[in-house]
């Protein structure tokens, strides 16, 4: 039973390393590039709705997610400018070299604004708890689980209903010809970052609300979690992103209940696994032909 | 090329900057330079350390300054770099003041950057073949069991955690007998916390009839505790110790809460008895107890944090050791009767470093701090509880009651 | 002056942590994986000279051969991965590395203390070059020697036919096969070139800071592996030397002296974003490296 | 020399090769062509072990490489050019040469230690060689990548020979190039027979096809369709009706 809680858990907080792997996918999947320092804009964008939260005091708890999202969203753009526009594309080591100046640069940036030091976060209903005859669970989990669902949803609907959407798809899968049909490279790929920004500073928000706490040790973290979702679920692929970040949460929560030592080699092995079965990941397709 | 130029032209500006740097002094002055980390994730402790240097210091030279064997008085000047919390930044650091006229060195924040930095150090003075660096270093904060033993030039002014807990331990079961059961928790993967709980309470606790239940542990970034919190509840211990710092107890008692986990006691590790734990999660950790060597207690220690908060830091247990090391620093170097002459400095520093090993005891502001042989200190204490969002003494051995 | 003699072990040990990291990614693979080589390269010269008294001269060959051959144990899975695969591959080989360490606990009496691994504690008292003697200036040499050789060897594998080997499969790897090079030869051989030259610096970082805690050791010391040469440019070692002293000399030594410290790590990610949007080929990009070339040498074809 | 039998390769329900067979005589100088998408490209990356075969097997003389790996194919003696050039642009043009000098003929000429010794000075005069054959020797320390088109496809030609394969696969060498270059190739082509080469030619160009090679196959939907002389090829309906529907002329 405790495992099946555990593994409950597990799923209910794998969504939101759901959305830090489909940010990262996004990206790679419009641009051919890692944007190492988008799981440190995440937070930052989660720091930057705090200081508004301690600023104007009471702020609602929606609005603060709000906020995470916009200035994430913000910070997506300022990453796309300065790491991705001026750098020719023949010099992918130089755009991903950009990126780890980007996110120490930003980490250092949240270390100045909270003085090194944890900050209380906002909650979703920090009491509300949910008894399910043995399984017990944290209703800000499925509220997390929720946003998070409703997130990818409105994220698919706009990649395959929006004029924008079908252009960023088709600069994924053809930048030249994108570019002939009169689409902007440059507008497409500035509106990626910008939304999977949006995502991540969801994401932000709620991995603080769901400790109550946000402190500059989790930008590192999230990054190394999120680039083990985007791989597992293979490349590209936001199904993939979607359910690898579950099964990286469930597997962390019930590795969890054996061992806290083991449980982030297990994550490793997971990784080798799917890397010798499935090197394409849960999703993805390998490119066979040149 | 253009851009390379460029490159190379900063690159020249900056070594002419470094080579200008130490500049000439006209009045006698006495160097101590604090280092520690100002940035990463342990900024707070450099900060805190430096604005209790920056405080000594001022008091120290209001007062007209140190006196020298000569008879004339020199005044002290406090500098502060920031390690990173970096064993190669804080060896480099430390030869750079070794080999520039700093006479003392206050530091570091981390015990990893200790380790090595005593590591260089001369291990025992009366080894002239030991090339290792000749440089006193009087530690406020890297809190690791026996880190002075590395280097006789090496000391210490941090709390002796194994006795703190100790002294806690016995207190609980002198006042609070109806305390049987305990549980730990730790973060696996922080050297200092996992001691904190291995070492040091998991070996106090059953001292005093205190019956270990089990131990969870998480690691230094996690943010859920949902697992290691429901094997609490189900173990239902009456003392709950965790062995962390401020970010992951926070999260620790706050999943507590939510799960209506509600010890009769938590106990929390000597550096959470600061600020951050209660800007953090005050209202969950409300009741902890944790033994502290320092708090507000007398007029003097007030004085102090009234001063250190002047200087934009905050007065806490290893902040103070940064106030107090200097103050001592300053009685130290008087009775070492130094020159404080350019040609004399390697003389001073040791005897500096002899006179700092002589000591037998120091005035702390707790009162009286004993030195042992090994150049580490016995530093009084209190216990500190969590009250209404601020940490209040609830037993000061010195005032029994 | 001794300070300096300080900071030139710093920057030589560094440097030798980069150029492992360059051999490798000369064939195009983004590795992680650095930092796992030179944390085994630092316990295990670490625990012949401290625990079985060898001489480092012995100890540091060793530590590099057996970096070298996980290096090259862990480089055949890692051919099947290219890109993001490879690095996230390796980063899980580098953390596990790191675990073991953390976990890793042997130690044997010396006289009246217990020296060796402690687990999480890390390996104290690594105190070979000062027991015996060596003032700041003969360590600094001594690791300058190692930086040399390995600077020479790699400057002479550029110019020979192995460096255009290396190239060509960073390049293109159809095409490299397709002119009969063994792709699984030559990754593996980067790999393990790679892992013994960490190795080497791990050796000497163990012996020069006399401490060693798994924590040294994470993702953080893998990404400045491969950020020395990525800033420093691939097309020459000057670079990655360059890079080092831009970083470790010039941002993380100098600038808090002139601009003071708190100021410090926000112009140190904003200068390595700035330098890769100026001179995204490296500090010593191709043109450079050539103009370099050309003034020690001509033409080696000519 | 070159014996493929019902070679097949299949991607996902794509049959891009089905069942061929086709045999190259050593010292011909052989066509394969069709229309896009008839499979060409993807026989040539079989041969070279680029792709795993789904069926059927590739002998090379007396070996069987139908599982060789890219670089063993080399070594046998197989060298090959890729339809979109691909060249090792940050190398110059002589490291570019330089690199090719690996096949087993190499190594046998100049043994185990002769590789070290003896042998670069050899594999230098090589490299010079091709330099010339390409007409390349004053540009030999400029960048692959900076090199001009025309120039781009006579380095490729003379990297694959660089390698002294006995079997040359040559990718459509003539894309993109004018008629004047396309003659030139074609000149360069038959000096190949003279010095004893054995070419594949596929090719769109059907100026150059007809012009060079003794025998032509046709492929279509990754079957073979026909196959005799330029002229036969010329008078075949069914090729005319694979290329441009009924009535064409190629």
């Amino acid at each position: 039973m405790v495992l099946v809680q555990a593994i409950i858990d597990g799923i209910l907080v794998g969504t939101t390393y759901a959305l830090i792997g489909i940010g990262f996918t996004l990206i790679f999947g419009v641009m051919h590039k890692l944007n190492l320092a988008f799981a440190a804009a995440s937070i930052a964008g989660a720091f930057a709705s705090l200081v508004a939260w301690q600023h104007f005091k009471d702020l609602p708890v929606p609005l603060v997610f709000l906020i995470s999202a916009a200035a994430a969203g913000v910070l997506g753009y300022l990453i796309y400018l300065t790491c991705f526009r001026f750098i020719p594309l023949k010099s992918p080591l130089a755009t991903l070299m950009a990126t780890v100046g980007m996110l120490i640069f930003l980490e250092e940036i949240v270390t100045h604004v909270s003085d090194g030091k944890a900050q209380n976060y906002p909650g979703m209903l920090p009491d509300a708890r949910w008894t399910l005859g043995p399984l017990d669970i944290r209703v800000d989990y499925i509220l997390v689980f929720a946003i998070s669902v409703a997130a990818m949803l409105l994220l698919l609907a706009l990649l395959y209903r929006t004029r924008l959407g079908i252009a960023t798809r088709a600069v994924a899968q053809q930048p030249v010809a994108a570019q002939l049909c009169g689409i902007s490279l440059d507008r497409t790929n500035a509106a990626t970052f910008v939304m999977s920004g949006v995502l991540g500073g969801l994401a932000g928000a709620m991995i603080g609300s769901s400790a109550e706490l946000l402190s500059n040790l989790l930008p590192l973290q999230l990054t190394v979690k999120g680039l083990i979702v985007t791989v597992i679920g293979g490349l590209g692929s936001i199904p993939g992103a979607i359910v690898a970040g579950l099964l990286v949460g469930a597997v962390e929560k019930g590795v969890e209940t054996w061992s806290v030592l083991a449980r982030d080699l297990c994550v490793m092995l997971l990784i080798f696994v799917f890397l010798v079965a499935k090197p394409a990941g849960i999703f993805g397709k390998l490119n066979v032909r040149d | 090329m253009k851009k390379s130029a460029l490159f190379l032209g900063a690159c020249a500006l900056a070594l002419a900057g470094f080579a200008a740097a130490p500049a000439s002094s006209q009045q006698r002055v006495i160097k101590i330079a604090g280092f520690g980390a100002k940035t990463g994730p342990v900024r707070s402790f450099g900060v805190n350390s430096e604005a209790a240097m920056r405080a000594a210091a001022a008091e120290i030279n209001a007062k007209g300054g140190i006196k020298l064997a000569d008879g004339k008085m020199a005044k002290v000047e406090v500098t502060f770099d920031d390690d990173r919390c970096q064993a190669e930044d804080g060896i480099n650091l430390v030869r750079r003041y070794a080999s520039s006229d700093v006479l003392v060195a206050v530091g570091p924040t981390c015990s990893n950057v200790a380790e090595p930095l005593f590591g260089i150090l001369q291990k025992k003075v009366s080894d002239e073949k030991d090339s290792g660096l000749r440089f006193p270093i009087f530690t406020d904060v890297a809190v690791k069991a026996g880190l002075a033993q590395i280097s006789e030039w090496a000391f210490r002014n941090t709390p002796n955690e194994p006795l703190l807990y100790d002294a806690l331990f016995k207190y609980l079961q002198a006042k609070r007998p109806e305390l049987k059961t305990i549980m730990g928790g730790k973060e696996g993967d922080f050297a200092h916390s996992k001691a904190g709980w291995d070492a040091v309470m998991k070996v106090a606790a059953p001292k005093y009839g205190m019956n270990i239940v089990g131990e969870v542990e998480w690691k230094l970034t996690d943010t859920t505790f949902t697992t290691q919190v429901r094997e609490m509840k189900a173990k239902n211990p009456d003392v709950i110790a965790i062995a962390a710092h401020p970010f992951t107890l926070c999260g620790v008692v706050k999943e507590m809460a939510r799960q209506g986990v509600k010890p009769k006691l938590i106990i929390g590790l000597t550096s959470s008895s600061s600020m951050e734990t209660m800007e953090g999660c005050a209202r969950q950790v409300e009741g902890a107890i944790i033994p502290t060597t320092f708090a507000p207690v007398n007029p003097e220690a007030k004085r102090v944090a009234g001063l250190i908060a002047k200087q934009k830091g905050s007065a806490d247990l290893h902040s103070t050791a940064a106030w107090e090391n200097v103050i001592i620093l300053k009685s130290v170097i008087e009775a070492a009767k130094i020159d404080g002459k350019p040609e004399t400095l390697a003389a001073d520093r040791r005897k500096v470093r002899d006179a700092l090993a002589a000591l037998k005891e120091t005035q702390g502001l707790l009162g009286v701090t004993k030195r042992t042989e090994d150049r580490e200190a016995i530093k009084p204490f209190v216990f500190v509880t969590a009250k209404g969002g601020n940490w209040v003494v609830s037993y000061d051995p010195t005032k029994p009651n | 002056m001794d300070y300096l003699y300080g900071l030139a072990q710093t920057i030589g040990v560094h440097t030798i942590i980069g150029l492992s990291a360059y051999v490798v990614l000369q064939t195009g693979q983004v590795t992680m994986a650095q930092a796992a080589f030179y944390a085994v390269g630092a316990y295990v010269s670490a625990m012949l000279t401290t625990l079985w008294g060898l001489n480092i001269l012995i100890a540091i060959p060793v530590a590099a051969l057996v970096a070298m051959v996980l290096a090259g144990l862990a480089g055949f899975p890692a051919l099947r991965f290219k890109g993001l695969m490879l690095v996230v591959a390796t980063m899980a080989l580098g953390e596990a590395v790191r675990e073991f360490f953390f976990n890793f606990d042997y130690q044997i009496a010396k006289g009246d203390l217990k020296v060796g691994p402690a687990g999480a504690e890390g390996f104290r008292q690594i105190r070979y070059f000062y027991e015996r003697g060596w003032t700041t200036a003969e360590v600094a040499a001594f690791i300058w020697m190692f930086v040399i050789g390995i600077m020479a060897l790699l400057w002479w594998m550029d110019r020979s036919r192995i460096g255009a080997v290396l190239r060509a499969v960073g390049e293109d790897e159809l095409a490299a096969q397709s002119v009969g090079i063994n792709l699984t030869a030559v990754k593996v051989s980067a790999f393990a070139i790679g892992g013994a030259i960490a190795g080497v610096g791990g050796a000497l970082y163990a012996h020069y800071t006399t401490h060693v805690e798994h924590t040294a050791f994470g993702v953080l010391m893998a990404t400045f592996a491969i950020a020395y040469p990525i800033l420093g440019g691939l097309s020459s070692v000057f670079g990655t030397l360059i890079a080092v002293v831009f970083i470790q000399g010039l941002l993380i030594q100098w600038l808090p002296i002139l601009i003071g410290g708190e100021l410090r790590n926000l112009l140190f990610g904003l200068l390595i974003l700035l330098a890769m949007n100026l001179r995204p080929r490296g500090l010593i990009d191709p043109r450079v490296a050539r103009t370099l070339r050309g003034l020690f040498v001509r033409s080696p074809n000519a | 020399m070159l014996e493929l039998k019902g070679l097949s390769k299949h991607f996902g329900g794509v049959r891009a090769v089905d069942g061929l067979d086709f045999a190259v005589k050593k010292g011909e100088i052989v066509g394969l062509i069709g229309p896009n998408g008839s499979g060409k490209s993807t026989t040539v990356n079989l041969i070279c072990g680029v792709f795993p075969v789904t069926s059927g097997t590739i002998a090379f003389g007396a070996h069987d490489i139908t599982k060789a790996p890219p670089h063993q194919c080399l070594s046998l003696g197989i060298a090959r050019t890729f339809q979109n050039i691909r060249l090792f642009n940050e190398l110059t043009v002589w490291q570019n040469l330089w690199v090719a000098q690996n096949s087993a003929k190499h190594r046998k000429e100049r043994g185990f230690l002769g590789r070290w010794a003896g042998g670069r000075g050899q594999a230098r005069r090589s490299v010079e060689r091709y330099l010339e054959f390409s007409a390349l020797a004053a540009k030999r320390d400029e960048l692959a990548g900076n090199l001009s088109f025309g120039e781009q496809r006579r380095l490729e030609l003379a990297r694959a020979l660089a390698a002294e394969p006995d079997l040359l696969l040559l990718d459509e060498p003539a894309a993109g190039m004018n008629s004047e270059e396309v003659g030139q190739l074609a000149d360069r082509i038959r000096s190949l027979k003279g010095q004893g080469k054995t070419v594949v030619l596929v090719e769109h160009v059907m100026e150059l096809v007809m012009g060079v090679t003794e025998r032509i196959a046709v492929l279509n939907f990754g079957r073979k369709i026909a196959e005799g002389t330029p002229a036969e090829i010329q008078a075949n309906q069914a090729v005319r009706e694979a290329y441009l529907g009924t009535g064409a002329k190629i």
